[in-house]
Parts: structure tokens; C-alpha cells; sequence
């Protein structure tokens, strides 16, 4: 089982997750369900003028999008909303980039282990779930209306 | 699991299974891994034998031709064809005439039929036409898409949309059943055979409540009419629904079925094509049925195939599918059983259910236990399986799915069980 | 006429159609008789290259399962392959975004989805709202599927229905287009090329007039999307219609495209399966285009085949196609030209038209024309091609209709030439 | 060209028919079209009691929905409703016989050359148009209200 999407290290976020449970103070959430298996996250940032000073979630689902929450916490936890969204951006790109593109693991981190899940399309979604709730919840603390519109329609 | 299961039947299964599985050519798939295919999905779809695949070749490099509208050759046989398996499946689901057999391009089209023309309020007869006041009832184990139409035909009339709901066996609760169906209910939608739980259901008891009040009866039959001999008439619903993909047929085709009353009573769904009896620019009148509701050039070669699907089960039998099936799901249920933190979503015993088995494996998502099957080669759903308010009802966010079907051989389940076993180490 | 036409290419045509008939089998047909087959009925419904038949057959043999719910190995396979079907289409008719396409099971569907989302009174957005005091317009040319949805629509919503005429030449007569596109006009819908007349629409007029007064503009491509290159961007129009089974593909398979604004401003039209966000009983919310438009188990297969059709025509070249039916056209029109009490109904040159042509043998009714020729082995289509009103139009009770596709060959032409004076002979 | 359906006979009656023209008195019409073809009827009964005394008609279409008329009024015209019905009853069944009926001569007259046609399903409702009017209209002189409710529906 080489080739498998359960890298190690996805195995180790999911049995053992990073900064799980939701946090006070925060200044939005964003909650995001995949309706295709019924995965659910809640995410919160609390920010501090540009800085990310906390990430804190809750869900259910499977390892992928769990793990893939305490991975997003690890990474983005104390960093810049630039920053915050650079890696976003980067991590998106990867899983669905279909396989065929190489992560940077300066950028990525423990993220990188989930190269093999955008060979998935079924999983993607569970990979990118907290992401795209992070994304929201974020827009929404910096009061930008068009992403948040965008989470509205979704 | 890296050698081929060989395939054996279980001690009280009536089917050669071994000779059945060599006319499905899908089942030598090899999958990555050089891993044999065990194929526990068939709820979702199943897989199609040579037979079908010939006709669908046959038709298409030889009789090919759009139907009811040629006087040449081709056209008389595609035409042939395309009726003559309206003829097959009339006859394979007791129905009483031809015209009663409506092809659609899968179940939903055919129960969003009812429902949109229910509520498009162009009925003549009252009988036919939602309304604020009036009532619709379906159940809590229902298919999305027997859930959906109903919800939005309710918005568009003004109708109620309600509900049966369901026991902690996985059985329909029918303790207040003569409340919720009651004389404003114009309709009740269910489902013969849950494709989340397996629960057959007591259509009967159901039946009688509706006809008490007058109100019509159409069962979802997408899960029952692949799986055991299903006979409208001894049924006494007033119409049913199902697909051809889920009984060995090709994708692109369902079927209604309606009591010629009913039919006629329902106005037109979608216009076009050879539906009509005479259109003007100032207006149309339409066909009788059947035609009256196959607006444009039907799914004809997928009727062919479709036909060729029951010609196939016939020779089978029906009962003896059943039978097999019911060893099947008896066996599984006892493998499943026996593996710690498995747990049955649903009847847990073979009485009154079919081959479908959802279940969870505790503290271990649906979505892993299903891609580490799949990493031996058993492919199972996973998911809430286009009912989610099952999920809900149970208080679990989706369940992994086990579903047989004739080609299923006890081999196969026992792969799943070891397949299972696997997962929970792997997550353990 | 018993010994088989052999295959010669017009002196102005740019393909090989000896070769392109190599690739469809049932070309090879022998009917009653052991007559060949001289089929000048792909109008009607187009035949199937290899290609395609073995696209279906190894999708059916090797990668069968249902879409878009499967985590397992099959189920990926068949959803990309499902997919990438939607892709191929997308790029085929130049739609800016692949989620515009959206499958449903033939160009009947497709117009009646538009139509009857419109209607439904369920949209937010007011403009995708029929009502009282809102205007239909179509023209007298279009099928029968481009008439009926409408008036259904009109009558449930209370908007006028109304329509452009035809000149003398089969041709529309804009004259009066000013008035009758105007500011209460809510949706035009026409065809882009007749299946009657063979008339290639002026899309350009008439859509500048729509845009003018906000109008919404449908477009039929079920005849012109098989036959020229057709780029929805160039067009401007804001929503398309065709079906596969005219374009050498399967039948159970259509496309309506749409802006992505003007889709995500229609409500749903059919219910359940895979075109929901959320189901609970207590309400449901809808996924984007395209999944929103394709409830239940979609033609996966039939997709597949679309594919792989729209492939085969890309390989041929569409100018190719093109240029090879305007050739041949302009061959069957001199041809029938000169056959005394012979009449063309519609263009009688071969400008801005397509090969389709219908035409009267004075004092022999269309149904007579047909069968003889049907004896000669020569299928062409009689009757009123769905199209009524372009029969009442000319004063006619119906028509017979020779049409072309890139497999028709002169000697084809030769063949319904020497059919239609044996017509004369028999019936005079 | 011998399995034709075009036999001498449905030839000459259709480049010859007889009785055609609508003609008065008449105590009932009915008025049927083909949608598939356009072909159209209209048929006129004039009864005298039992008697059928005259079977007029006018219509356009294909030579065998014409000659399909003539040989209906050559048949009909003179006999009792009973005996007409009869012959009806015998030409549907003929029709609807997909070409494994022997056809009775002594009932049908000229009616058997239309055998063949019952081998081509898109031509037998052009061969049943006349009929299928004339036994409306028969309905409707006699005012059973079952059949002519019947015709309503269709
Ligand atoms: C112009 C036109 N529009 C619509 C249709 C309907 O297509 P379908 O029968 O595949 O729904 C046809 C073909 O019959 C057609 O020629
Ligand atoms: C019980 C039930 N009803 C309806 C459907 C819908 O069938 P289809 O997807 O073919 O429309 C399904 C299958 O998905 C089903 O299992």
C-alpha cells in the first residue's frame, strides 16, 4: 500500500490533532459541510491587526479532513493574513493540481503529505474543507463582502 | 488479498453463481494493484451481462434509427424494438396493459413526473391537482429524489409536505399512521426497499390507510424491481417507479408505471417531439399514453438494452435472485456481526430486507473504511447514499454500504470482512 | 437498383466519404431484398461510428459504476470519464466554462428544462420569472419541442405566446420584429437550422433585437451543432440546446448550455440524486451548476459516448463536415430540380442553408413517396417532421425529406433521384 | 417488388375511387386525422333504421388512407349497422394482425388486398383512419354514448 493516500504523517495529525476545540475570543467563524459524506467543520480565527493570533476548529469526518485541519492550524497559526493566504493559495493549487504537482515543503510543511489525496477527487473536497472555511472566516473578520458573498451562494 | 477469490456458493443460495458472474465480463476487471475486482456497490449501479451489451451493439451497427416517425425499414425496426421492450417490461412487472409502461431516463425523472405534474395544476380532474390544504406524504427513508420533487411541488402549490417517520430498527414507525395520512392527503410517495437500510417495506398496510382517504399510492421501486418479483397488480399501488441501471440495464433509463386511469388523468409533463396529437401556433392537443409523457426522441437503444435486461433476469428468475440474495445478506450479516465496533444501520437480521447493509465501524469515518476497502479492491459507498435525513435520523454523519446482487458470491463477503478487520487495524 | 451504389466523392466536397463510410457499420446493411441501405434520414437520427460503439462498450466492460458518490476505484474511473465527456463538450461548442454544460437526456429536455424553470415562478431573480403581461416569442419554424413547452409554459403563467412568421422562400420574416421583440419580450427561442426547411437562421438579427429589450435568447442548435462549427461565445446567445443521438453519438443524451449567470438564476427543475447541497426533510438547498440541472443518476454512459462522438467529429474536421454537406446539397438540389412536379419547401439554393431538404411530388402524397423508396432502399423521412405548423404554413398536409450527414455520398443523391422518378412511374 | 404493399387493387381504387365527396343528408360526421402524417377523413353515415344507406366521405392523404375510404364505401353502403360492424370488427382485426391473418374474402371484398399493409405498423392507422371515423360517426347517429366518449378522449 504504497501508493496510498494515508501518508504517515496524515495517520499521526488524525490520531493526535493539533489545536482541535473551538476558542474565545475569536473574531468570525465559518462553518462548511461536504454534503457528499457528511463532513463538518467549524472554523475560528481571532486576529490581531494583520497577524492570524489563533486558528481553533471542531468537526467530524474522516482522517483526510481532519487531519487536514490540525495541518492548517499548525501552519497558519501565528502567521500573517498575507501569509495565511499565500500558503491557502498554495495548498489549493496542490490538491487540484491532479497529481502532478510538486509540493514545496518550506511553504506546505506537514502539508505536503497530502499530495497523494489530489489524485482523489473524491477526497479533495475533504482536504480543502477547513481550508475553505479558514478562507471565509477570515474574509469575514476583515469585513471583505465579496468573498463573503461567495461563501453565501455556496 | 492478493490471490482471486474463488468463487463459491453459499449452502442455501438456489443460483449457480459461479456461471452467473461469467456473463458479467466487468467482474476479471483487474484493478491497480493487479488486485481482482469485488464488486459490493450494486445499489448505487450494477453491472451489465453480455447479453445487454449485444443488444446495445446489435441495435446500434444494425437497426438504428429514430422511432414512430419512418416509414423505411430501419425505422420499423428500431421502432419494433423500442415497443417491443414496453411489451417486456409491462410484462415483467405485471402490468396490466403496455400503455402503462411511460420510459424516462432514470427513477427521478419519473417521480419528479408525478410530482410536477401534480402540481403544475393543469389537471382537468381535481383529483390531479395540489393545492393549498392538500397533503403529501412520503417517508423518512426516502431517496433524495423521492424527497426533493416533493418538497419543491409543495412550494410551488401550497400543499404539506409531511412525513413517516421511522423506528430505531430501521422499520417505518406506523403508530400514527392514521393521522398523517388522512382525507387531505392527495398523495403518498414511498419507498419499497430502502437503498440505505435494505428495509423492505409494509407497502400493504400503507396501501389500505391511502385508499380509505382516496389517496394515490406510487412507490419508489428502484431498489425492489432488480431484486425480487415485483407485480403491480397484486401490489394494488396506483403507480411505480424505477431505473434501468440498478437492474442490469444501461444508464439513461427509467421507468413509470401508472394505472391507465391515473395516466390519463395527470396533464402532460414535458412538451415536444412525438408527445403531441396536433400542434398549432394557437395550440396543441396531446397523444394518449404512453406517448403523451415521451416528449422527443426517446432513450431507444437504452429501452433495447433495457429489454435484453429483463429477458435476462427472467431467465434467471426473479425468485431464484431473490433467494440467492437472501442467503447472501444473511451470510453478511452474520460476518458483520461478528467484527467488534461494527455496527448495523437498519433490520440486522435477513427477515424483510434486501442485500444493501449499511453500517459504521466505531470511531472510524465512513469515508476511511470505504478507501481502505477500495485499497483491496472492494468497492463499497460510503456517504449518506442520497438519504441523508437516514443520517440524521440515526445521528451519524454517513454510513459505509455493502450491496449485493445475483453475481455476489460468498467470497466476496468474506473479503469484505476481512477488508473490514484491515481497516481497523490500520486505524487502530 | 440492385447493385450497390458504389461510393464516389463530389468533385466540391473536401472529404473522403469512402473512407468516413468505412468507419459506420451499419452502412453495410442489406435490407429486405438484399437492397443497401441509402440512409438520407440523419436528420432524423444520425448513425454511429465504431469509435463511439467501442467508447460504450469498454465503458460498460471495464469501467461501469455510478458517478460522482464513489470513493472506490471504478467509481473515479467512470466519473472521470463522465466528466471529461463534459469537458469534450464544452471545448466542442466554445462555452467559456465547463460547468455550463449541463447533460440531460435530449434537446427536448434541454428546452423544456428552460421553459419550465421559467415558469415555475420559483426563480429570485425576476427576470427569470414568466408572468402576466410577459411575452414568449419563437418562430413558425421551430420542432414541435420548441412550440409545445412554451404554450404549456404560457398557459400555466399567463405570459403571451407568439411567434415570427415565414416568407414565401422559408425563410423568417423579420419585418415585423421590431413589435414583436419589444421591451415585454422576456425569452426568444429559435432554431438555428430548421429540420423541415433546412433554413440557416440569422441569429445575429434577431439577437440584437432581443438584447435591445433584455430579452433572453434560447438557441435549438439539435440541427446545426452536428453540421458547422458552432461557438456559443461567438453567438452571444445565452442558452443552447442540441442532442447527441443527431451527432453520430448515442440516443438518451442531450446538452443544454447556458451563460453561467442565466443557470445560476434558474431555480431547479427536476428533483433529487446528486443536484442537492443539503437534504433535510425540513427543507433542502441546491449544488451549483451543473450538478444543480442533473438530478439522479445521469446517461453516464451515453456521456461517455457523446465524448467520443464529439471526438470522431473534431478528427473529421467540422469546416470539413461543413463544406462536405453544402457540396452534396448543391448536388441533391440540382438533381431534384430537375425532376419534373418535384418542389422544394424551403431555400431552394444551397445558401445559408443546411442539407436537409424537403419537397412534394405533385399528386402523390409524402407517405407514398416514402414507402416506395423504402422499397428501393433509399429511407428518408415523410410526414410533418415534427413541425407542423411549417405544413399548415405552405398549405400542405406534409412533406418527404432527404438529409445529409458527412457519410452521404452523390451516388446516395443518384440513388433518391432515380427513387423519386420510379415514384412518378408507380403512381402515375 | 412483389411483398408490396401496394396491390393492384388498393392502386385502382385509390387512382379511382369510389363514392368519394361528402354528400347530404347525413345523420352524423366525424373528422379524423393521423398526427403522424397529416392524412385527414371526414365521414358522413346516413342511416335508415338499421340500415346504412349511405357511407359518403372526403379526405387527403396517402393512396392507402384513400383507397382505404373507397373500399369502405363500397363495402358498408347498403348493409345493416350489425353487418357493418361486423365488417369493421373483421377489417381491425386484419389490421392488427402484424400480417398473420388469412383475410375472408367473403367478408372483406377488395378490404383482403390490404393484408400486406398489416406488415408495415406505421401505414395500418392510414388504412384504419376511414373506419375508425366511420364507426365514430356510426356511434354518434346512433347516440351511444360510450364510443362517441370514447372519440372525445382520443
Ligand atoms: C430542430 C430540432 N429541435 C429539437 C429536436 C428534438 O430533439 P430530441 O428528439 O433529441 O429531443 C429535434 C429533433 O427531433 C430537432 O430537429
Ligand atoms: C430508492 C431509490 N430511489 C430512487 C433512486 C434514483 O434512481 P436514479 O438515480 O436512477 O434516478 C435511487 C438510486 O439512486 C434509489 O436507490
Amino acid at each position: 500500500m504504497n501508493d496510498s493516500l494515508y501518508q504517515e504523517i496524515i495517520l499521526d495529525h488524525y490520531k493526535h490533532p493539533h489545536g482541535r476545540g473551538l476558542r474565545e475570543p475569536f473574531d468570525a467563524e465559518a462553518h462548511h459541510v461536504n454534503p457528499t459524506c457528511g463532513d463538518e467543520i467549524t472554523v475560528r480565527v481571532a486576529l490581531d491587526g494583520e497577524k492570524v493570533v489563533d486558528v481553533s476548529y471542531e468537526g467530524q469526518g474522516c482522517s483526510i479532513s481532519q487531519a487536514s485541519a490540525s495541518v492548517l492550524h499548525e501552519l497558519l497559526t501565528g502567521s500573517t493574513i498575507t501569509d495565511a493566504m499565500a500558503v491557502e493559495q498554495s495548498f489549493v493549487e496542490l490538491m487540484q493540481g491532479k497529481g502532478q504537482i510538486e509540493p514545496d515543503e518550506d511553504v506546505l510543511g506537514d502539508g505536503i503529505a497530502f499530495a497523494g489525496v489530489a489524485k482523489y477527487p473524491a477526497r479533495v473536497k475533504c482536504a480543502l474543507l477547513s481550508w475553505m472555511a479558514f478562507k471565509d472566516a477570515t474574509a469575514r473578520a476583515v469585513g471583505s463582502p465579496v468573498v463573503a458573498a461567495e461563501e453565501e451562494r455556496r | 488479498m492478493s490471490e482471486e477469490p474463488a468463487v463459491s456458493v453459499g449452502a442455501n443460495s438456489p443460483l449457480d453463481v459461479e456461471r452467473v458472474r461469467k456473463d458479467f465480463p466487468i467482474l476479471d476487471r483487474r484493478l491497480a494493484g493487479d488486485r481482482p475486482l469485488v464488486y459490493l456497490d450494486s445499489a448505487n449501479t450494477s453491472q451489465k451481462p453480455t447479453a445487454v451489451l449485444d443488444a446495445l451493439a446489435d441495435h446500434y451497427t444494425r437497426h438504428n434509427a429514430n422511432v414512430a416517425r419512418a416509414v423505411h425499414q430501419l425505422g420499423e425496426e428500431a421502432t419494433a424494438a423500442y415497443e417491443g421492450a414496453r411489451d417486456k417490461i409491462a410484462a415483467f412487472i405485471g402490468a396490466p396493459s403496455r400503455d402503462e409502461i411511460i420510459f424516462t431516463k432514470n427513477a427521478s425523472e419519473a417521480l419528479n413526473l408525478v410530482a410536477n405534474t401534480l402540481a403544475s395544476g393543469l389537471a382537468e380532474n381535481p383529483r390531479y391537482r395540489l393545492g393549498p390544504g392538500d397533503e403529501i406524504v412520503v417517508t423518512e427513508m426516502e431517496h433524495h429524489s423521492n424527497i426533493v420533487p416533493w418538497q419543491l411541488a409543495a412550494r410551488r402549490t401550497g400543499a404539506r409536505f409531511r412525513w413517516i417517520g421511522l423506528t430505531d430498527e430501521g422499520r417505518l414507525d406506523l403508530s400514527t399512521l392514521g393521522e398523517l395520512i388522512n382525507p387531505r392527503t392527495k398523495i403518498v410517495s414511498l419507498v419499497h426497499q430502502s437503498n440505505i437500510l435494505g428495509t423492505v417495506n409494509d407497502v400493504e398496510t400503507i396501501l389500505a390507510r391511502a385508499s380509505e382517504v382516496g389517496a394515490l399510492v406510487l412507490l419508489d421501486g428502484s431498489q425492489s424491481v432488480p431484486h425480487l418479483p415485483v407485480d403491480v397488480t397484486a401490489l394494488g399501488v396506483d403507480l411505480m417507479a424505477f431505473t434501468g441501471h440498478k437492474m442490469v440495464g444501461p444508464t439513461g433509463i427509467g421507468v413509470l408505471w401508472g394505472r391507465r386511469e391515473v395516466l390519463d388523468g395527470l396533464p402532460p409533463f414535458l412538451g415536444g417531439g412525438e408527445m403531441i396529437e396536433t400542434v398549432a401556433m394557437e395550440g396543441s392537443t396531446f397523444a394518449p399514453v404512453p406517448h403523451k409523457f415521451e416528449a422527443g426522441t426517446p432513450p431507444i437503444a437504452q429501452a433495447v438494452g433495457l429489454g435484453a435486461a429483463v429477458d435476462y433476469l427472467c431467465a434467471v428468475g426473479m425468485e431464484r435472485i431473490h433467494d440467492h440474495e437472501h442467503a447472501i445478506t444473511a451470510y453478511a450479516l452474520e460476518k458483520l456481526h461478528a467484527i467488534d465496533g461494527v455496527k448495523i444501520i437498519g433490520p440486522d437480521t435477513p427477515e424483510l430486507r434486501g442485500g444493501t447493509i449499511s453500517f459504521t465501524v466505531d470511531g472510524i469515518h465512513p469515508h476511511d473504511v470505504g478507501q481502505v476497502l477500495d485499497e483491496q479492491g472492494v468497492a463499497v459507498r460510503v456517504g449518506h447514499h442520497c438519504a441523508r435525513p437516514v443520517c440524521v435520523r440515526y445521528g451519524i454523519p454517513a454510513t459505509t454500504r455493502a450491496s449485493f446482487y445475483l453475481y455476489t458470491s460468498t467470497d466476496e463477503i468474506d473479503a469484505l470482512a476481512a477488508g473490514v478487520q484491515h481497516v481497523k487495524r490500520f486505524f487502530g
